[in-house]
């Protein structure tokens, strides 16, 4: 029996110490991008901001379970799981006001960057590619025996309509692959809503035609998320194959800067699915006495402060030159010579 | 004065298609009620209820359902978001609508819109040219105005025609570019146009090098000289005859594009103009085009990646001293 | 509640006429086919040439529900269905001889074709295409305000696993279109078997996630066929939008002309999945008594006689003429210019 | 006397790669057990256990996981079923695979096999030549080998490279070309190759079309005229020297090519030629292509549709006249 069932969340013991260590990766994503927003309304960011604001929750409960060694492809609302996967918010602002010194070095900007060296994916524009490219990684290392890692990757409700996301996908259940897919239906791809983008109750029934196991998260419920990506994760670390993790919520902001979303409609911004994730997750850990008031102020001061440092920081950094600029496509040197 | 932008021309055209033709609709990513990432198709779908409707993200079926309804007699417009993601609706365009003809003798009236082109900070997935791709395959007629007024009529006709068309539409032109209002008359899509006369050397280009060209053109006139500039308008099929004429005008010849420089539509005008027309030419023919490599993110590196006024002012110097 | 129960047919009253004249067309195919084979072994048809030995009962049941003014693109292994349709053995024979004056007159041939005019589209090539050119003619009758009218349109196995199968399907759900759509699972894609194509149970297992009706039908008991079938064409007609039919079976034969099949197993050959649509469905008539074996043996010899006349006939007439061959792509004359 | 066909030498060159480097696989359709679907992997499923995998019909995702493997140092080989069926995963080839490296400085290293080019019967869905496509997109190297010595040296090339190729077989050498014994010697893939000198006109072709080119050349030969044959080898990047150097010594130039017409490899040869060496032609450079319909089912159609020896040898006589 191949088709999985699908599991939600149900309640156990949390670990405090991993909720707000997350939740430190989620505050410092929002106050990251509420610079990159100022950023670009100051002319300093060419080109299209995307931001993740109100998928926080979601998208650091991925980052947090994965480890150094597996493989992390991040889409464009993931600027909380790229923190806890371990990427510096050095090289957002680099990517984003193209500092020559960032991993991309003004070649490619905003969310289309990473680290590929290191497990951590560069996305390409077109959506669903990333999924089987993540597959391929795992390919890779089962290959040269690697076990007991963990491959990654995120999409919107919008992204699951594309083939390569289905050809993607089933190429990871075939190989069994310890893939994690994680989708976040934020309810609307740019202004389309669901309604314009699939007929299913909810994605999550995709994962039986798959053969693969679904799991439903509340997207904006940190506590909720943190627990159905652990379980998800260690499935797919323990060889249970691919973990498709569908998500419901909104996003709190357009789908870039020049837009101000006003398709969603109030409906859906007073329900349960327009709350805000930041706000859930703080009232969570108070409750709970996991931090005080006073050092989630002294945090956010803390995180302020290494914002602007950092901006000051590239700011001052050269653009990428071109005259220096090698106009190279090719990784292999002896293809270089211009008559050719 | 009012004035129209080449969007807006878009738009207009979009709208006098569905308002004189039952057979026309509009089928795209967010195209419907939020009118288009570009406000391409805005107000639309108020105005034609039913009529500009709103698709997945699935280049490929949005494409077959095109030909499907095209089939069937419909005149279906396809918005891609940008041109760079039609790659994924390209085996459909390619092998299903550009071969029904041929096949099957049934037409294939659709039109499939690329937002195409560089803009500042469009990085390598948002300002691609494949005008180039789309014409190296038989069947397909790949339209690229380069002015409001072309946007518009060749747009309309672009409707009208009953072969699957490429339209390459300029993003860096979008807003830009404006004219006093619509015209009346409109030259035929496949007929090239003399744009600027000359008669020390020509520029063969389209869509948004066309401006850059006039402005080199413009340029070189401070030093005496007289560029013609020839728009190609449609890249496929190309007017070999207009840039002949304009070539044993001036017998020097320089060919600008935006796209990336291996093969597309440089080579082939040089190449036709030096098979049929190699008495002409008092020098040997230049081409211009964007650099090999992706199209870079950073405004500095984008700007010295494609051409722009001072390299093809440069180009011919160049060219008027060989 | 837009996912729909998955249906396998039940035993009901089964309509005797329909099920000889059924038959009849399997029979046609299949005498059809032995004789394109022998005229590719002859060496009179030139390419490759594919058969549906083994698939003619599902293949037909689809094509005999099928009326004149519904859309038809039947894919590779669908002699049975398109004689069902309405298309003469007089199209195929051409297509395959590259007559002039066959449908695609020598420009396209083999199962190449169509006379999509007629409602009968032209498959290409690449597999999952045809799903979404079949809905967009659906698209196009709905924008006529023509109801009651269905489209239909068969896949492999393999074909499952193209994105643009997916995409189309996805299309056809959101449009709530009347859409048929037929998975013969003949366990095999050329060589590749399920266990390397898909991961799932059963494909039908995908219909849910599309939020559509599916259907299981054993793919070669004409009986089982006839009945899912109809129930899923009525539904599809009566406005219940997109269905989807998986069946099991063996194609019988190899995947083209060259090919031995020597990768089908001597247990599924000998399991039930391995039984001859043909025999199934002629012990079906006999038991049943609706026929005789005498009429069977007389209605063999008319469609040989067929066969033979008509390859005769086809054999004689021209051939395309590249000097008279206009070489135009584009339906537009004033595009055709040679200088342009 | 043994001897070895195109086929055979792309899998001997296969199996030495999977014998020598750890990180080459190869994946695609039917290509395990099978060996695929023309046989260019036969036993190797059996010699490499567990690197020769099966793919579904996912052309977009077998590139996709290439991509993602090679990004983690393994070498994979993917086989697309037909050329023509790639354009189902060109988006992953032209947008993801190309650009890889220019964006990220962290190679790509992969080829793609694509079976081109026509065969009797073929018809319009297994008959393309798509080097043109591929070529136009910065990052790509495109090798289109023309003999049994080159399919082997060049592959071998190409899964060394760092870079994505794409290596365009020619189906129809596939059986039928021929040679001794496999080289022990190679010229690297990035040169071009004067198979046969001459000093009256050059032909500059590649992959199938060179041996109709030597027949064309064979054939003049008996009215006396010397035509050089040059075999491209890769199309991308192209040898502009090795061709300069030819029409130096010719003055005349012919280009030939089985893809489609507009643009393409006989495009950027005749515009680079004329750009650099215009002073060397004493006569207009010609070009002969398919023509500009999808490629016909019929033999007889077929037949006429792409250049034959025949109707290169026509060209030739021509252009010995201009
Ligand atoms: C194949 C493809 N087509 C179109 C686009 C343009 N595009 C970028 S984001 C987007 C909407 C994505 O929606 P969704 O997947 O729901 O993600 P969200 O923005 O809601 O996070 C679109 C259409 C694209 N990136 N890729
Ligand atoms: C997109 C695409 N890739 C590859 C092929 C080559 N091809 C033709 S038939 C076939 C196998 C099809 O298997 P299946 O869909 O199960 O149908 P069956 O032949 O079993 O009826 C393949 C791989 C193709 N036609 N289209
Ligand atoms: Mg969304
Ligand atoms: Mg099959």
């Amino acid at each position: 029996m191949n088709c999985k069932s699908i599991t939600t969340g149900s309640t156990h013991e949390l670990d405090g110490t991993l909720f707000c260590q997350a939740y430190r990766y989620m505050l410092t994503a929002r106050l990251l991008e509420e610079k990159l927003a100022a950023l670009k309304r100051s002319g300093k960011i060419v080109g299209g901001v995307f931001l993740g604001r109100g998928q926080e929750a979601l998208s650091v409960a991925l980052g947090i379970h994965l480890r150094k060694g597996d493989v992390y492809a991040p889409l464009i609302r993931d600027q909380a799981g790229r923190l806890a996967f371990g990427e510096g918010m050095l090289d957002a602002l680099r990517t984003y006001l193209g500092s020559a010194l960032g991993s991309m070095r003004g070649r490619d900007g905003n969310i289309h960057r990473g680290r590929p060296r290191e497990g951590y994916f560069a996305m390409i524009s077109h959506l669903g590619a990333m999924v089987s490219a993540v597959s391929g990684a795992l390919i890779a290392r089962r290959f040269r025996g690697e076990t007991g890692i963990v491959g990654a990757t995120c999409i919107g409700d919008g992204g699951t309509s594309t083939g390569s996301f289905h050809e993607g996908l089933n190429l990871a259940a075939i190989e069994k692959l310890p893939l994690v897919v994680v989708v976040a239906n934020n309810q609307y791809a740019y202004s389309t809503p669901n309604s314009r983008q699939f007929a299913c109750d909810n994605l999550v029934d995709r994962a039986i035609g798959y053969g693969i196991t679904g799991h439903r998260v509340i997207g904006n419920d940190l506590a909720n998320c943190l627990e159905v990506l652990q379980k998800a994760v260690a499935a797919a670390r323990a060889g249970a194959g691919p973990q498709l993790v569908v998500a419901d919520l909104l996003r709190l902001i357009g789908h870039a800067d020049h837009d101000d979303a006003s398709y969603i409609t109030e409906a859906q911004k007073q329900s349960p699915l327009g709350r805000d994730c930041m706000i859930v997750a703080q009232q969570f850990l108070l409750e709970k006495n996991w931090m005080s008031q006073a050092e989630l102020d002294s945090w956010q001061k803390e995180i302020e402060v290494e914002i602007e440092a950092t901006t000051t920081r590239v700011l001052r950094e050269p653009a990428p030159d071109p005259q220096e600029e090698s106009w190279i496509p090719f990784a292999t040197s002896h293809l270089h010579s211009e008559s050719l | 004065m009012t004035s129209i932008t080449y969007l807006e021309a878009i738009r207009a055209a979009q709208a006098r298609a569905l308002e004189e033709d039952s057979r026309v609709f509009i089928y795209g990513q967010d195209v419907g009620s939020f009118g288009g990432a570009f406000k391409a198709t805005k107000n639309l779908a108020k105005e034609f209820p039913g009529r500009v409707m709103d698709s997945p993200i699935s280049e490929d079926a949005m494409i077959g359902m095109a030909i499907g309804a095209a089939i069937e007699g419909m005149r279906p417009i396809i918005e891609m978001q940008f041109a760079d993601f039609s790659t994924c609706g390209l085996n459909q365009i390619v092998n299903h609508a550009a071969t029904l003809f041929y096949r099957t003798e049934v037409p294939c009236p659709l039109v499939v819109r690329l937002p195409c082109g560089g803009t500042s900070g469009g990085g390598p997935f948002h300002s691609q040219s494949l005008e180039a791709i789309y014409a190296h395959f038989p069947g397909l007629v790949v339209m690229t105005p380069g002015t409001v007024e072309d946007a518009y009529t060749m747009l309309l006709e672009a409707i009208n025609i009953d072969d699957p068309v490429i339209f390459c539409e300029h993003k860096f032109l979008y807003y830009h570019l404006k004219a006093e209002a619509l015209p009346t008359m409109a030259l035929p899509s496949n007929k090239a146009r003399v744009t600027r006369p000359g008669r020390d050397a020509t520029v063969v280009t389209y869509s948004a090098m066309l401006h850059e060209s006039l402005a080199a053109a413009a340029e070189l006139a401070h030093d005496g000289y007289e560029i013609e500039v020839v728009d190609l308008r449609s890249v496929k099929p190309l007017d070999t005859d207009t840039i002949l004429a304009s070539v044993a005008r001036t017998g020097r010849l320089l060919v600008v594009s935006e796209a990336f420089p291996w093969g597309g539509v440089t080579a082939e005008v040089i190449a036709r103009v030096t098979a049929e027309g190699f008495g002409l030419l008092d020098a040997p023919p230049q081409r211009l085009n964007a650099r090999d490599t992706p199209v870079p993110y950073h405004p500095a590196l984008w700007g010295t990646h494609r051409p722009t006024a001072s390299t093809i002012a440069s180009a011919l110097h160049r060219l008027l001293k060989l």
